[in-house]
């Protein structure tokens, strides 16, 4: 978990907002739970604070699979970072 | 044909009901009941031009398998055919495509409807509107609505 | 086309989904769902040849009629469509039709099973059996589920 | 109500077992209720007690209308008689 290399992939307004479609990053060692993720993301730089301005409403697959705020994200090859769905 | 048929298919062109019911139901005489859900895009009085369809590729197809494989363990479903496109879609044209077939018909209506149901809320699909004023910065927004339509099966 | 539009149909031919579909649908940019359930004959593992179904004509579509009226009362549904047939009818072949059209998929959902449940207690049909082994004296019995079916939407 | 001359029309097995699709009869007088006019009919001879046999399950139609067995008959042009609808 701590020092790995993962790649972050982003949707929707938040995509729009960060500015990226996706990016490789370090997940520093004292990022245990999804939320801690998304506070983390969003000090990085003044995109990220728009993009994750509701931290609580942002979703997050862990490997292509929905997360909840407070599961810990352990060691995905692939985070992916977005709004509530509104497909059908 | 097997007796259990699930189709999940995430593609940007258009799709034909009658051609997918045709292949759930062709030859068969032990389907007694089909169910099926169109979803259209529509064009708000004229001031859309368009929606445009973002997905999760890879994930769009796993959530809505996970969702199917659900209504064939609830219901004694015979075949469930999922179609979602995505990209641009013009109004009046279609965006996705629930059918679902069995002996009697409770089956066939709970299966589609719990599909389209956490489909919305599950499935990693977001609607970007085209406006007719120029306007195309605009996401649709989660309904509220939806979350409680999925609630309604637990 | 008007806004809301009903059509109810009593016939021995068979008819074609897709198009009573696009009647619904086509040229409209305001209808987001469509709801469709259609009935087909079951063979029950061969030992059916086919169904003859007798009606009383006048009453048929007048039921139909109240059904669909009491559902565009309870529902914002845009169009609704009941097509029933009756004569002798072969496994696989369709029985009958309903389709709601609606804005959002709810009222199209309701309304399409609303008016199924309603039509399998309400309209006179009755449903003969043609057998395999030649016997052709059995009437279909009512089944109770459909009379429960009927009480959820009390 | 009472005397008048009205159409009787049957369906399904209760077609089959009276063994005629319509009749007209005279409604006697001391008919009033929709049971009535059934354990009435009932006793006429040995077909239509086979198809009225058990008169609670038949339903009935005034004028193309359902009616219910303690229903008044008043004076329809068109009574049906069948068992429960098994369409859809």
């Amino acid at each position: 978990m701590a020092g790995v290399d993962t790649k972050l992939v982003y949707f929707s307004w938040v995509r729009e907002r960060v500015g990226k479609g996706e990016e490789r990053i370090i997940l520093p060692e004292e990022i245990s739970t999804v939320m801690e993720l998304l506070l983390w993301l969003k000090q990085r730089d003044e995109s990220f604070a728009a993009a994750l301005e509701f931290p609580e409403i942002i979703r997050v697959a862990l490997d292509q699979e929905h997360a909840e705020h407070t599961d810990k994200i352990g060691t995905p090859r692939e985070i992916a970072i977005f709004p509530p769905m509104t497909g059908g | 044909m097997t007796s259990q048929c699930v189709t999940v298919r995430v593609q940007s062109e258009d799709f034909d009901q009658a051609v997918e019911t045709a292949l759930l139901t062709k030859g068969r005489t032990d389907i007694g009941a089909v169910a099926t859900f169109s979803g259209l895009c529509r064009g708000e009085g004229e001031t859309l031009t368009a929606l445009e369809l973002e997905h999760y590729p890879g994930m769009a197809e796993s959530e809505i398998e996970t969702v199917t494989n659900e209504a064939m363990k609830r219901w004694p479903i015979d075949g469930l055919t999922v179609i979602h496109r995505y990209g641009k879609i013009l109004p009046g044209e279609q965006i996705v495509l629930v059918i679902a077939t069995s002996k009697h018909r409770d089956a066939a209506f709970d299966g589609a409807r719990y599909v389209m149901d956490f489909l919305k809320t599950n499935a990693p699909f977001w609607k970007k509107e085209h406006r007719a004023d120029g306007d195309d910065s605009n996401w649709v927004d989660a309904r509220e609505e939806d979350e409680q339509a999925k609630a309604r099966w637990e």
